[in-house]
């Protein structure tokens, strides 16, 4: 037996009784069906846990990048408007509605990815649509490299530039010290790739969701 | 079918040096290599890995006489991928900040072909009990390899271990050991140690066995 | 989640496995109906010992690929890297035909001229092989068919077997070889044969020379007198182009007497390892 | 037999040998490096001086420890542990901490030589393996340039230079920015001349474009290297960047900045012309160049380094196997339409 | 001046400069060394089959008469070179370390050693096929190095037609000037052996191919030649091996023979000229091969000559005649010192193709140790076979002989070229050899 | 630069699946002792990587959006039916390809650049066309680099090597200078 039938059936087994066709079928089909049922009920038992731990992390992630925001919604844009949907459907992009307590619309906290020195950088970031600023952003995940790229979430100065920075005209990356318009951000020395990373990444959100939240929001 | 002097005890510690998976057999190398950038995603693959093939051996060893031949290998594979499954979800929920450390690496323990090698090589042709010593002895020592490799990785890329500062702060981390080539590098160095120290013991019981000779 | 859901996906996912499970089985039942090509039923059995890791380790792409070799007899159970020393062996039971029946052989050289006895008439300076030497003036060593003693054997034994003792010749471990000819084929002196086990009378001499042009270039060569040949049971011992020849099959029994007048000691009661005239007896330590 | 002759040697044919020893090469390659690296200690000072030596006794030592007693002294005789530990010095910035220039030595000949089964058997050039580890370990203090000191400024070795080992010192000096790093990040261009002559920030031994000229064509001259080498790798950069200023001329560097600038005449004549992993038959050596050349531009202007010398030559050490195996020349006499039909 | 003429002159690709040390003997005219009591004549001076002895143990022979028959198309005949007995026939230590069986004769003190010439052929109107039959019984065989006996070159196969027949006046090797004396002192034996030749086979012109370092072998010949000849003398540059076959018809008629392929089968017959002088002195003379002209030099010569040897005599006779070894000799070659044989021992006897007897000293022998090979390429630019000798050393190395088949092993001429060149003093040729001698076959039996 | 490009070119070097994600090492060290098995073996993971990109597509977006939790479970068994199904037709169809390719197909299957492959295909949420440049890219790049391993360690064979580091552990360490070479690839097209 031989594992390039790794699931398959094979020649006369050596004891020279074959089981037949339909013993294999049910052994698998059996198989199967077992496997089902206990993932399922792992599946179920870890749910809400698991649900609850990614929303609060969401959460603290929305709130993280939008100060003042006690609530959040997520909102798609459909049909020319943004309407609130909490179920994930595979293609369709979403934003975060920030609200404070008294249930204002605050901000908008933005995810937007795209690749950084070495892979990916997917992050999360806070615009208010009223001032036309953006105030918080949080990288949510990348494998920029430790010590270098990850100042760009590391670096309390790098990620502070992000608190209070005007999205026009685009949001430009400019080496430590040479001026500091409100659109303008301090790259990270040493890592200059991976802050104009981050810098192109938010521009390429801005460019997507800015016209649609003015219009929508 | 080899049969061998069943020994509870042999069959365990086979696995932590002489048998090593990782020194020894070169099994599961790309998990081994992938996560061991810190002590501690060593620790919770290891971890991972004891269940899946301890779990999966223990059934394995127990279905073993209702599994036709011809089906073996595809049965095998349900059966780690279930338990691999079960693990993952567990672990999402118990330790989110490692799962997402370890990120896509956990269903990789599927096709860690040592899991897959066990059942076919042991947990198939042995009882229960002797699968599951096995199975732990296995997975002891592939645990012990990850954390020697992510020990090493860790206190040399980072100045930590199992996220203790060791060094204080004017240490300078040697970056590389956390990156990709870093653990190629370390693994190699520590497979030459291991054939080194297995070389080492096998002269010293040579020479004894000699001096044994010449000494009746 | 609504209870209405968690209900579902119990219903869902045991479905789907059982339908995948029924399914791939179905068509890879059906595939093996119609697809399936005849093999060597022993490229099975021997994949079944195999460890099944598929680990590539052996240098093969799979186990599969590696009992189809094995079966071909283009590579060794040991190969496998993963495998339990009884795996191995049952591998090679199983695969083994000739088991069994042909006598055990071993490696003997036919030559005793080492640094000591042969006469190095100019000295050799080049890469250190014997088969480099031997084209350069006969590396300088008088003797044209003696052993060079740069160790081709010794490094062409891969089972560690043959070990250069210190007068420069190669001495074999009768226990640890296996009669692979690797010996054979290195040595350009063609100096060694695989005999059988249980031969003992042995020539450790080639030269070809006789007399005094034989001795003049080393003191162990034979200098075919041929008092081997008359002292030995009939037929056992020929003179043939001035070498005696043993030939265990022509006549017997072969006896230690035939070495007894030898005046050189070139024809030897070999047993055991070559060039050791009396085991050692182990010295003895008090206590 | 009583022999009156002398006892003879047999030693094979040719009798007859070239005046020519490895010694000779590595002799020559030092010769070739003395006047940038005296250039180099010049204007960067004291400290880099002591870079280099760190380096070179990082190699010595660790060539001293690995090799087998009876090869030692041979080995070391024959100086290429010091050509690779100062090639190693060359490459690293001059603020660089002491013990990492020597970790560099011992990484360059440990996993850069030893492993491979020693001189001549390595497959990647042991100093860019060095220092592609420093590179990956150390990455801020590897890309932290000071600026010249110049003689006035000569014995004042920079603090970071002198940090115990395993340990950093924050950079006291002015960290300055390499014409590479200025024309990627700030599309600014640095003066010709101040390239050509070393009048710019950078690693100790890369600055002085003029003075490694020299010495590459002394080696070249001395057929210590072959000028394949540095001729294809100058030609193809030379070609590639020209063909992108015509693309855009505002974006992209020129030819003569990218050859002048970086590590690109130390990497062309001392480094990718290592002929222990560079490849033996004259077209792959083109080939190879070529290789080089283009790689280091896809590097250097896409991709996320200031500078790919280094990388582009380690990459093509790893193919170097490759061609080597399928430019062997055609053996006389082979692959001709046979006179009587049928081939060879 | 004569330096920029000659990077001018046409010739092979790649090759080596080594210092040629000619003019220790190039002006020395020959001279013929006396008798000596005993002469050793292996049966196989030759490439092919060994003769078989056609005289007896204690029987007398006349210098010049038959000893030895051959037993094959690829063999040739063996002449006693002096008068006197047979004391012997058995093996004998040949220069090359190996026992030949060989006839070991005692010269007659008293004879007056005179050459009773032997019946010849008439070579006017001969047909090629004639002279492929008259060959074998004159015992010439090919005096460049390869010792083919001289009747197999002529026996060419079915539609070939020869347009050039080439004399090869390279001598190439330092040290040697055998060829250089026949030329300049017999060059009318050696244009009529060409007229010889170039009428038997028909070919449209002769080329005489002479390195530019002997420019009076050059100047003698283009004074001989009378204007009705078509013979032709090309200087060629001073380049080793330029005397090779194949390089030197690459040099002269810019034409590649392919691998595998002889030089007749483009057309082409090539002969040394001392061969081609032995052939005329026994088609128009009688003579049979049974001197040689061996060039004695070296540093460890007290002095240097060019003699005419009797086959069979042991160099050890030979070295005497000039004045015996220096103090410091290490090593004595038959041959060149590029290509040729170290001997174990003085009693080696000088065979049909012993062009040279040279001593070297501890200073020449002396080698700097062996390093690995660094790849710096030089081999490979020095292989005027285009090969990749580094790798075959390489490979010789790791024993890896079948891989180095696949490497053109096979094409290898062993000129020695790449280990001149070589700056890790690795034995390039020695390693080469080794491969081929293992694969020629393992058990194969080096003595007979 | 074009996002297609990107994937590509990403998959094939900045982040080559041996050499910065660590996946598929055992045929990587296991079958790279010859060029030609080694070249053999990457076309071979090639054609596996892209019916694995298709494969894990049509689950994605047919099965998966049901049922979440069968990812692992049904992206094994399906890749590896199916790839077993293509063996036994190609086996069947043209045994010369299957001498040539197939024979290493279920080596393989069993090994986790597959999964690999299929799963961070699935958490980058690629579509169709991306999938499949990106198994594209990864495919050559596992063959990149296999094959650059096979030369390299083609002339290790005639090094001498230190006896205790022949085998796995020189290799691990070709590797790790190999992959550090390769970092000379980061940031490739994504730079600002
Ligand atoms: C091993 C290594 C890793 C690096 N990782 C990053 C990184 O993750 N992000 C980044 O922007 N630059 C990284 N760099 C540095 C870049 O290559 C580049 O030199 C730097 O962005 C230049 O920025 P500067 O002009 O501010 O010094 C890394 C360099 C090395 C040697
Ligand atoms: C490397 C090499 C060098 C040679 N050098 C000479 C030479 O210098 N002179 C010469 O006559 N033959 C030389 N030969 C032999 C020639 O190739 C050729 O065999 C010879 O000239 C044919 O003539 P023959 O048959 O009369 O010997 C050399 C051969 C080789 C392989
Ligand atoms: C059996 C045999 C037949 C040969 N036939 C020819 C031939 O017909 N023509 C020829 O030029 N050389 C012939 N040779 C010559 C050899 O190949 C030899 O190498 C030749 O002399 C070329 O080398 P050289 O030219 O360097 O001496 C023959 C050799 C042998 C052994
Ligand atoms: C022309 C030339 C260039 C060399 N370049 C280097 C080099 O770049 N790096 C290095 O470590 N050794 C270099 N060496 C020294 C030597 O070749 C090196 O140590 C070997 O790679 C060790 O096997 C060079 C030698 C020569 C002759
Ligand atoms: S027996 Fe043969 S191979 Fe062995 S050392 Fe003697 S000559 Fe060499
Ligand atoms: S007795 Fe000895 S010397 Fe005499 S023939 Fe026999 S082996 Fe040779
Ligand atoms: S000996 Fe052979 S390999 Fe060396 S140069 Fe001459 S032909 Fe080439
Ligand atoms: S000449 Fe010597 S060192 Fe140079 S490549 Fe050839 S064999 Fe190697
Ligand atoms: S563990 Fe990754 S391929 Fe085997």
């Amino acid at each position: 037996m031989s594992t390039d039938s790794g699931l398959g059936l094979q020649s006369a087994s050596r004891q020279g009784r074959e089981p037949t066709s339909l013993r294999l079928i049910l052994t698998l089909s059996l198989a199967g069906l077992l496997s089902g049922i206990i993932i399922v009920s792992v599946y179920e038992a870890t749910l809400p846990t698991i649900t609850a731990y990614q929303a609060r992390m969401l959460r603290e992630a929305v709130f993280q990048v939008l100060p003042r925001v006690t609530q959040s919604q997520r909102l798609v844009w459909r049909d020319g408007t943004l309407i609130a949907k909490d179920a994930e459907e595979k293609g369709e992009a979403a934003v975060f509605g920030g609200y404070d307590a008294g249930g204002n619309l605050v901000g908008y906290a933005i995810p937007s990815a795209g690749p950084g020195f070495q892979d990916t950088i997917t992050l999360l970031y806070g615009y208010l649509p009223g001032s036309r600023k953006i105030v918080g952003m949080e990288v949510l995940d990348s494998r920029e490299t430790p010590g270098l790229g990850d100042k760009i979430y590391k670096d309390a100065a790098f990620v502070g530039e992000f608190k209070d920075l005007a999205v026009d005209p685009e949001v430009r990356a400019v080496k430590r010290g040479t001026g500091s318009a409100a659109n303008e951000v301090d790259a990270i020395t040493g890592a200059t790739i991976s802050s104009k990373a981050v810098v192109r990444i938010i521009n390429e959100g801005n460019a997507r969701w800015l016209p649609r939240l003015d219009a929508g929001g | 079918m080899p049969t061998s002097k069943p020994d509870a005890y042999q069959e365990f510690i086979k696995g932590l040096w002489r048998d090593n998976p990782v020194f020894a057999q070169v099994l599961g190398m790309c998990p081994m290599l992938a996560v061991t950038n810190s002590a501690v995603n060593a620790l919770a693959m290891g971890g991972a890995t004891f269940f899946v093939l301890v779990a999966s051996s223990f059934l394995v060893s127990s279905l073993k006489r209702w599994i036709p031949k011809q089906v073996r290998i595809s049965t095998y594979v349900i059966i780690i991928a279930t338990f691999v499954t079960v693990i993952d979800y567990s672990l999402q929920a118990l330790l989110p900040a490692i799962h997402k450390e370890l990120g896509a690496f956990i269903p990789l323990i599927v096709v860690n072909c040592m899991i897959l090698g066990r059942q076919e090589s042991f947990a198939s042709r042995h009882s229960i009990g002797l699968a599951v010593i096995d199975a732990l002895g296995m997975a002891v020592g592939f645990l012990f390899a990850l954390l020697a490799l992510g020990s090493v990785r860790e206190i040399l890329g980072n100045g930590t271990w199992l996220g203790l500062d060791l060094f204080g702060p004017n240490f300078e981390p040697w970056v590389i050991m956390v990156l990709p080539p870093g653990g190629f590098l370390t693994l190699g160095l520590l497979l030459l140690l291991f054939s080194w120290l297995a070389e080492r013991r096998q002269k010293l019981a040579e020479r004894l066995a000699e001096m044994e000779v010449e000494g009746t | 989640m609504t209870n209405d859901l968690s209900m579902t996906n119990y219903l869902i996912a045991p479905a789907i496995m059982t339908g995948l499970g029924f399914s791939f089985a179905l068509i890879l039942a059906v595939a093996y109906r119609y697809l399936k090509v005849a093999e060597d039923p022993r490229i099975e059995e021997t994949e079944a010992l195999l460890p099944g890791s598929n680990c590539g380790a052996c240098g093969e792409p799979g186990c599969r690929a590696f009992a189809e070799k094995l079966v071909a007899g283009q590579t060794s159970p040991g190969h496998c890297t993963v495998a339990s020393p009884e795996i191995v062996d049952a591998v090679a039971a199983l695969l083994d035909v000739d088991a069994g029946g042909r006598e055990r052989r071993i490696a003997r050289l036919h030559c005793a001229g080492g640094k000591a006895q042969a006469y190095q008439i100019a000295e050799y300076r080049g890469f250190e092989s014997c088969r480099a030497a031997s084209v350069v003036s006969g590396g300088g060593k008088g003797c044209a068919w003696g052993c060079l003693g740069l160790a081709d054997c010794k490094i062409a034994c891969g089972l560690d077997a043959i070990a250069m003792n210190a007068n420069g010749l190669p001495v074999v471990d009768p226990v640890k070889c296996t009669a692979c000819g690797d010996c054979v084929d290195a040595c350009p002196r063609d100096l060694f044969e695989l005999v059988p086990e249980s031969h003992h009378l042995f020539v450790q001499c080639s030269t070809p020379l006789a007399g005094d042009i034989a001795l003049s270039l080393c003191t162990a060569a034979c200098d075919a007198c041929g008092r081997c040949a008359a002292d030995a049971a009939p037929g056992l011992v020929r003179m043939e182009d001035n070498r005696p020849r043993v030939d265990y099959a022509a006549g017997g029994p072969a006896r230690p007497e035939a070495t007894f007048r030898c005046p050189t000691g070139a024809i030897q009661w070999v047993s055991g390892k070559q060039f050791q005239a009396q085991p050692r007896i182990p010295a003895r330590r008090g206590g | 037999m009583k022999r009156p002759d002398p006892k003879l040697l047999v030693q094979p044919a040719p009798l007859l040998k070239q005046p020519l020893t490895t010694s000779m090469a590595m002799r020559d390659v030092l010769i070739a490096l003395a006047p940038a690296t005296l250039a180099g200690v010049w204007m960067f000072g004291l400290g880099a001086l002591l870079i280099l030596l760190a380096s070179i006794a990082g190699a010595v030592a660790t060539e001293w420890v690995l090799l087998p007693d009876d090869e030692r002294r041979a080995q070391l005789a024959n100086g290429s542990a010091i050509v690779t530990g100062l090639l190693l010095g060359l490459t690293l910035p001059p603020a660089l901490p002491l013990w990492m220039a020597f970790l560099g030595g011992v990484v360059s000949i440990g996993l850069g030589k030893i492993i491979w089964g020693g001189l001549g058997y390595n497959l990647f050039n042991p100093a860019l393996v060095g220092r592609a580890f420093l590179l990956a370990a150390f990455p801020v203090a590897m890309t932290t340039w000071s600026a010249q000191t110049g003689p006035t400024g000569f014995f004042e070795v920079a603090a970071s230079n002198l940090a115990a080992p395993f340990m950093h010192i924050d950079f006291d000096g002015v960290s300055s920015a390499t014409p590479l790093n200025l024309m990627k990040f700030q599309h600014q261009s640095t003066a010709l001349w101040d390239l050509m002559i070393g009048r710019t920030s950078g690693c100790i031994g890369e600055t002085s474009g003029l003075l490694l000229i020299l010495g590459g064509l002394f080696l070249a001259f001395r057929r210590d290297l072959d000028w394949r080498i540095p001729a294809s790798i100058l030609i193809a950069v030379a070609a590639f960047t020209s063909l992108l200023v015509l693309i855009d001329a505002e974006r992209y560097p020129g030819p003569l900045f990218s050859v002048f600038s970086g590590s690109l005449l130390i990497g062309a004549f001392y480094m990718a012309s290592d002929p222990v992993t560079s490849p033996l038959t004259p077209k792959g050596a083109w080939i190879f160049g070529t290789g080089v050349g283009l790689l280091v531009v896809l590097i250097r202007v896409f991709g996320g380094f200031p500078e790919g010398v280094m990388y582009a030559i380690l990459l093509m050490n790893a193919a170097t196997p490759l061609i080597d195996r399928y430019t062997q020349p055609r053996v006389f006499g082979k692959g001709l339409k046979s006179p009587r039909g049928g081939h060879e | 001046m004569i330096a920029l003429s000659t990077l001018f002159r046409r010739s092979f690709a790649h090759g080596v400069h080594p210092p040629d040390h000619k003019a220790l003997t190039a002006d020395l005219p020959t001279q013929r060394i006396p008798f000596v009591s005993h002469y050793v004549l292996p049966l196989n001076q030759h490439l092919g089959a060994p003769c078989k002895p056609v005289v007896e143990t204690g029987q007398r022979v006349e210098r010049g008469q038959l000893i030895g028959q051959p037993t094959a198309f690829v063999s040739t005949s063996l002449h006693s070179p002096v008068t006197g007995w047979v004391r012997d026939i058995g093996r004998r230590r040949g220069p090359d370390g190996d026992y030949r069986e060989s006839i070991e004769i005692e010269a007659d003190p008293f004879s007056t050693q005179r050459l009773a010439p032997s019946p010849r052929p008439d070579w006017r109107g001969m047909s090629v096929e004639a002279l492929v039959e008259a060959l074998p019984h004159s015992g010439i065989v090919g005096l460049g190095g390869a010792a083919l006996p001289a009747q197999v070159k002529y026996s060419l196969r079915k539609g070939v037609r020869i347009r050039h027949l080439i004399a090869n006046g390279a001598e190439c090797e330092p040290y040697l000037t055998n060829d250089h004396r026949v030329m300049v002192e017999r060059p009318e034996t050696l244009l009529r052996g060409i007229e010889i030749l170039q009428t038997l086979l028909g070919a449209e012109e002769t080329i005489i191919g002479i390195e530019q370092n002997k420019p009076e072998a050059i100047a003698t010949l283009r004074a001989h030649i009378r204007p009705d000849q078509r013979v032709r003398v090309v200087p060629l540059r001073v380049k080793y091996p330029q005397g090779d076959s194949k390089m030197m018809i690459r040099a002269l008629l810019n034409r590649e023979v392919p691998a595998g392929l002889h030089a007749a089968d483009i057309g082409i017959i090539m002969n040394n000229v001392s061969t081609i002088a032995a052939i005329a002195d026994w088609l128009e003379d009688g003579i049979p091969y049974i001197d040689r002209l061996v060039t004695v030099s070296g540093p460890g010569i007290a002095r240097p000559a060019n003699l005419i040897v009797p086959l069979g005599t042991p160099v050890r006779e030979v070295l005497r005649f000039c004045g015996g070894l220096t103090e410091d000799t290490r090593e004595v070659i038959m041959g060149g010192p590029m290509m040729g044989t170290p001997v174990a021992s003085l009693d080696a006897p000088i065979l049909k193709t012993s062009s040279g007897v040279l001593a070297f000293t501890a200073a020449e022998t002396a080698r700097p140790r062996e390093y690995p090979c660094i790849r710096c390429g030089r081999c490979v630019e020095a292989c005027p076979y285009f090969l990749n000798p580094s790798r075959l050393a390489r490979l010789a190395k790791a024993r890896m002989y079948d891989e180095m088949k696949r490497m053109n092993l096979s094409e290898c001429v062993e000129c020695g070229s790449c280990t001149y060149s070589c700056p890790s003093g690795i034995p390039i040729v020695q390693l080469i050899r080794t491969a081929k001698n293992n694969l020629r076959g393992r058990k194969r039996a080096v003595k007979t | 630069m074009n996002a297609l490009l990107w994937i590509f070119i990403s998959a094939l070097l900045v982040n080559n699946f041996v050499l910065s994600y660590f996946l598929g090492l055992c045929p990587f060290l296991g079958v790279s002792g010859r060029l030609e098995t080694a070249f053999r073996l990457g076309l071979a993971t090639l054609f596996v990587m892209l019916i694995t990109a298709l494969c894990s597509w049509l689950l994605n977006t047919y099965v998966l959006i049901h049922a979440p939790y069968l990812r692992i479970i049904s992206f094994i068994v399906v890749i590896a039916s199916t790839v077993q199904f293509i063996e036994m037709v190609i086996k069947r169809v043209s045994p010369g390809l299957f001498r040539a390719l197939g024979i290493f197909l279920p080596l393989i299957t069993t090994n986790c650049a597959i999964l690999g492959l299929a799963i961070f295909a699935t958490n980058k949420g690629y579509g169709l066309i991306e999938g499949l440049i990106y198994a594209l890219g990864a495919g050559l790049g596992f063959t990149l680099a296999l094959v650059l391993m096979a030369g390299l360690r083609e002339e290790t064979e005639l090094a001498p090597v230190p006896r205790l580091l022949r085998g796995t552990a020189l290799n691990l360490i070709i590797a790790g200078i190999l992959s550090m070479a390769f970092m000379g690839f980061a940031g490739l097209f994504s730079a600002a």
